[in-house]
């Protein structure tokens, strides 16, 4: 037993975080560093530039451009990106879609998707959620009828990420609505977001952001070959995707990013006469995440270790106990940076710190304090609320 | 020990829920904060007309002679309706100033504006360097022939880019962090040399940054004493909190009533989510929070004319922590219980969030009053 | 409105106070103040010194010695009693079976029992729970059968505090297994311990303490004439009992006995070179718990002003947040005692400090910093656990 | 990265597990607790012959030249048994000292000693005034002829009552926190000046008052170097952490099976307790604790024999806090999830419980380790 990096691994980890300061433009690091997110055509270049190199689909298979890491190199990968920080990989297009394709597609839609999905040629989004459904994804609504050689799609998508600038989704629909359980009768659709009859409608978050949408669909005509897999077996596609590449889901180069920035702040605020740095109750705050991080880093390190060794493919649900305290170490991540630019922190003026030319009207730092903490409320909601991953972690191990 | 309102109290609270269910929706909100002004002058109108305005300033100037627990009953109810007019920087904050180091004179003009609602006033103190510090002012008032001088800028002037007239703390003498040489001054917002950007606030209120570059004032600009300003910003910042404390109840009372509707109402698996007993423990540490809140929130209140220094600034220091940690807590959860439409503009959850959000970083987060109450173990 | 005691209740406070210094053995004091428990003669002492002074049974009706107290006069009484400290009120005698008896008792009943329960002539304990029944009172299985002017008794009652050293115990008993609900067919016995038949066993508690027992009833032959109201209906008074005198639940004295206590010893142990009152860390936890003092005290003050204004003698559900948070602060406290102790709080010396005649082999203080954490644990369980109490906020209040 | 056992080592897993499920009963350990040492001396013997007492020493003197994840793995299963012997004291404790600093005369007579069982030996370093100080050490040692003589007292030394030989650290120069002044010596137990008051601590295992009174002892009684003690203390320490860590790692398994068991089968109201979704997710959460906690342990074994300091003692302070932390969490809600009789001296969860409580306040506590970490945040 070792719990430390191997020599390969180290050299593995150099070697990305070479790649990432070689190609990375360095001012992006910078605004991503202050919590910034990148552009749509950032995002773009940067997955182009791993595509280049042979890193931008690492969990696919090696025909489709895969990696052939373990699973210690992909944890390593991960966690060099969101400590650059980096932009991630697109998710909907890399962990979601692409495996998915490449396991349920068809030859000719795998030939076509998937090396445009790699390079971002098409930017995908996910239709899953849909008003009152919420976490009870399977009572979706939205309805696909069969006419002929297409589906026509009427219904309602929310909380869908990225919609407003996606060339695609992949969404799961409502085939037979007469299903005996609601989980059967869903098909599995990819549509093309320029097809007539699909409204965009924006939801903008508590931090001012707009990364969710609302997407309707008003007699959608959706060709039958755009279907992956078969009629009414979406759900089975759909817990395929859910239950893909866990690693990572702790997030845990974003929290420890974030308290990187959070002290190198408090470095530059004077607190009672000297840097906040020094105050006692921070430091000790910081003492705490610290011993937190840690041991989370250990316990995702063995989690992937034990899921290296089994190869059942159903998802472990130790990566319940992953999300719940990544997205607690996110929370108390964000906390401390906003608790950190104190009053600096409550205007809205990230934006318009440098409207007035070469005079900015705060410290640079002021500006990204309080959206972290707005925005990562989020974290402990969405992909299955933590209070869902407590009832996983019971019925998959506790059994009460 | 009197938990009781008066009538006339009860009757305050009660006229103010009612303007505020008529006129303060959440739908009306949204219109009053796209106004130019991010605040909607008819309802500063129905504010002074209904004596709001007045409330805790003398008969003698128009006033209605009431107390801190006046004003804590009426920021309840805007709390709960999430007031974005600039009460608290001109009645609370300014208001404070001028009454307790006001001259007669200052009263006599300045006062019955308020009351009447012509004048709007700010309470600009804060610094970019200073942080929580009261005694950290660098802005310098220097003594001219006939008045004086003031260089330097202000931060985070709650509702400053409105106010009429500016209460200002500027040094007069000492160092950066010296408690006795900070002096205050009434400084009209459109003096020459005056800049004034303003901005909105995470919460949807609105703020400035003020810069002042050789503006002159005259003599009759001085409010107080040279060198006396100090212990007048404690007092002005308790009544803030006091009045914010209460607001803060309000709006945690909301919050947790209408995190309980969603709870009975949303349904989840063939079922409303409130009957999840987890979700119903949450909800109970919710209740809980809020009264505990309530009771902090009430003890400012209560602090606000305590003659006594030592014991008004420890249990000052309590409360802020108290309904801080208390509003955080409720806040927090009332997202998650939520779920993803907690975590949008258009719905009313995330306003109140960020409302609660400014109050913890207004006059002294949490950490800053804990160290205030660490130094006292010994 | 003002939170503030008045001149009145001010004087009230002084006079108990002084009443308290003037008659409590010091010596009993100073053992209490560390955490250590009076003795049976110590509590029966001091009870019939408060008997004498007219406060042995403040809730109970005056024409049986109870006093005219306002609800803010009673809980500044407890108050004085627990800050003091000095020993409680003996509970069972006069908060639990006095006003039960005042209420539902016969006049013969009443004329004997009252009066010996005030001066602690009698010591009661309480025979409710049983094995296997915990929360779930009403299922309890001791079965009084009835034989003429008397009840045959057999069954076991479990959690019996201070049977050991008591002369009566009121019981709920099983009067008719077949009764439709099992909250019916129950009664209320008064039984003489002395009766042969019953057994006391000890359950020593992981504080190493003997404060509890299991009784056992073995054809325990009890007059009909000790049944408290009607047979069948010792369920109302069982609710009766559990709704009374909440006034004092929150123990909020003995929490701030606890931190006083924990602060002194702080001054008196070196850490780091320094006395521990010193450290940051500890004046934050003590700053920390000083806030939760101060807001339940507050709180506790206005729930009791709101029953003093009800009177519909039904328990106000807001008593649940006064025990929650009650014993949320005993446990906090109690661990800081134990931290503050550290490793010299670890072994079991309390008896052992001055066995050895006049050589302590540890500081006064060390025996007695882990009894309390180890004790309160049951803070949290007994009276209904926190988690039966969240049940009936949400009942009560919430409706969920 | 690897976290794949030997087969030696799950050999060594299972051997042990299958002593103690067949003879270390929650029902066997109170016999041996009963017994005039506070322990079986039976089990002691069984410990030697499955080669146990020798695990960590040199094949040279018998032992099994195991690591630090050996006796991670035997203190796993110790501290699901509650294992009453003193193996810390005398193998990991005295015994890292020993491989350490001692001679080779010293190893040579001692070593072989304790691994057939004849030999127990303590570790002697806290003092009453000390807490969690590892400097301040007031016990002196002064040089005579022929040898040294001691003075002072030690305090809770972990089965110091039973010790053949006792190692105890003493100040040969220096003020009170003076780390350079600190020198170790073999002292017998027996030997003339040597007081001994042995009592049973909160969790049942033994320690002891250690005074010394004028000492002589040889000046082949010196472990290491004059003045070269704190060194050697500190790897004792981290040695003691981390067996210990592991030992709560053990316990919180056993008191997460144990209540869930209790969770499964406890009826009330007419269902088991465990369908509680309040109580299923307090379960959840103190399953994540004991992998969290887990993981430390993990780390601290790890580290025991990492050569740079300054890692080192940084992950020893973040796996303590971490073990401590989940440690005190488990077992305060594995008796408040038993309710009553999780309460009582009589059943076994309690026991578990005090175990940890005893690890959270040996070798420093979280506030220590805290403070530690805290110191280098700048």
């Amino acid at each position: 037993m070792d719990l430390r990096f191997t020599a390969e691994e180290i050299a593995w980890r150099d070697e990305v975080r070479a790649f990432i300061d070689a190609e990375l433009d360095p001012a992006l690091r910078e605004r991503m560093r202050v919590g910034f997110g990148p552009t749509k055509q950032e995002t773009i270049d940067w997955q182009r530039k791993l595509n280049k190199k042979g890193w931008a689909c690492p969990g696919w298979p090696t025909e489709w451009g895969g990696a052939t890491w373990t699973p210690v190199q992909r944890l390593i990968f991960n966690e060099a990106i969101q400590s650059a920080p980096a932009p991630d990989l697109q998710g909907f297009n890399i962990t979601m879609l692409g495996p998915v394709l490449a396991h349920f597609g068809t030859p000719e839609q795998k030939a076509y998707f998937l090396p445009r999905a790699a390079n971002l040629d098409d930017w995908w989004c996910q239709g899953f959620s849909e008003p009152g459904a919420g976490s009870d994804l399977a009572s979706l609504k939205t309805a696909a009828k069969r006419e002929g050689d297409f589906y026509i799609v009427n219904g309602q998508k929310i909380w869908t990420s990225t919609a407003h600038m996606a060339d695609w989704i992949f969404a799961l629909v409502r085939t037979d609505p007469n299903a005996r359980k609601k989980q059967e009768g869903i098909s599995f659709l990819l549509i093309d977001m320029k097809t007539p009859g699909i409204t965009v409608r924006p939801i903008i978050s508590i931090d001012g952001s707009h990364h969710l949408n609302e997407v309707f669909f008003d007699d959608v005509k959706v060709p039958v070959h755009q279907r992956v897999y078969e009629e009414n077996r979406g759900w089975d596609v759909a817990k395929y995707l859910l239950g893909n590449e866990r690693s990572g889901i702790a997030r845990l180069g974003k929290s420890r990013a974030n308290l990187e920035f959070a002290v190198d702040t408090a470095r530059q605020v004077r607190s009672g006469g000297a840097p906040l740095v020094e105050d006692r109750g921070f430091r000790h705050r910081v003492a705490q995440i610290e011993v937190d991080i840690k041991a989370l880093e250990l316990t995702q390190m063995r989690v992937i270790a034990a899921a290296s060794k089994k190869s059942d493919g159903k998802p472990d649900p130790f990566s319940s106990l992953l999300k719940i305290k990544g997205t607690e170490l996110l929370q108390a991540t964000s906390e401390l940076i906003m608790d950190t630019g104190g009053p600096m922190a409550m205007p809205i003026w990230a934006s318009e710190l440098h409207a007035l030319g070469n005079e900015p009207i705060a410290p640079e730092w002021a500006g990204y304090m309080a959206a972290p903490y707005l925005m990562l409320r989020a974290a402990s909601i969405y992909g299955g609320t933590n209070e869902i991953q407590r009832n996983i972690l019971n019925k998959a191990v506790l059994r009460l | 020990m009197d938990f009781d309102l008066t009538d006339d109290q009860k009757l305050l609270t009660d006229s103010v829920a009612r303007l505020l269910g008529d006129r303060y929706t959440f739908e009306a909100r949204k219109g009053f904060q796209k106004q130019d002004a991010g605040w909607s002058a008819d309802m500063w109108g129905q504010f002074a007309e209904m004596g709001l305005l007045g409330l805790p300033f003398d008969e003698a100037y128009g006033g209605f002679g009431g107390g801190a627990v006046d004003i804590m009953l009426v920021m309840e109810q805007f709390g709960k309706a999430l007031v974005l007019e600039p009460y608290l920087a001109t009645v609370v904050l300014a208001g404070t100033a001028l009454r307790i180091a006001g001259s007669e004179a200052q009263k006599s003009a300045i006062l019955p504006e308020i009351v009447g609602g012509a004048m709007k006033l700010a309470f600009a103190h804060g610094e970019q360097g200073a942080r929580y510090d009261l005694s950290d002012v660098t802005t310098s008032a220097r003594k001219a022939a006939d008045g004086w001088v003031i260089d330097g800028a202000k931060s985070v002037v709650l509702h400053g880019d409105c106010a009429d007239k500016i209460v200002v703390s500027a040094r007069t003498s000492g160092g950066r962090n010296d408690e006795a040489g900070i002096t205050l001054f009434m400084v009209d917002g459109t003096a020459k040399g005056v800049t004034r950007r303003g901005y909105q606030l995470r919460d949807g209120t609105r703020a400035a940054e003020i810069s002042f570059a050789s503006v002159e004032i005259g003599d009759d600009a001085l409010l107080g004493t040279v060198g006396g300003g100090f212990p007048v910003i404690g007092r002005v910042v308790e009544a803030g909190i006091s009045a914010m404390s209460a607001e803060v109840v309000g709006s945690m009372d909301r919050m947790l009533d209408v995190t309980l509707d969603y709870l009975r109402t949303r349904q989840q698996f063939g079922k409303a989510i409130g009957e999840n007993q987890v979700l119903q423990h949450k909800a109970a540490d919710m209740l809980m929070s809020t009264e505990q809140g309530r009771s902090m929130s009430m003890l400012a209140a209560m602090m606000v004319d305590e003659a006594d220094d030592a014991e008004r600034v420890r249990n000052f220091a309590l409360a802020k922590v108290g309904v801080g940690q208390a509003g955080r807590f409720v806040s927090q959860n009332a997202v998650q219980l939520h779920g993803g439409i907690g975590m949008t503009e258009e719905y009313l959850i995330g306003h109140y969030f960020r409302r609660v959000m400014m109050f913890e970083h207004s006059f002294g987060d949490t950490a800053y009053y804990l160290n205030k109450l660490a130094d006292q173990v010994h």
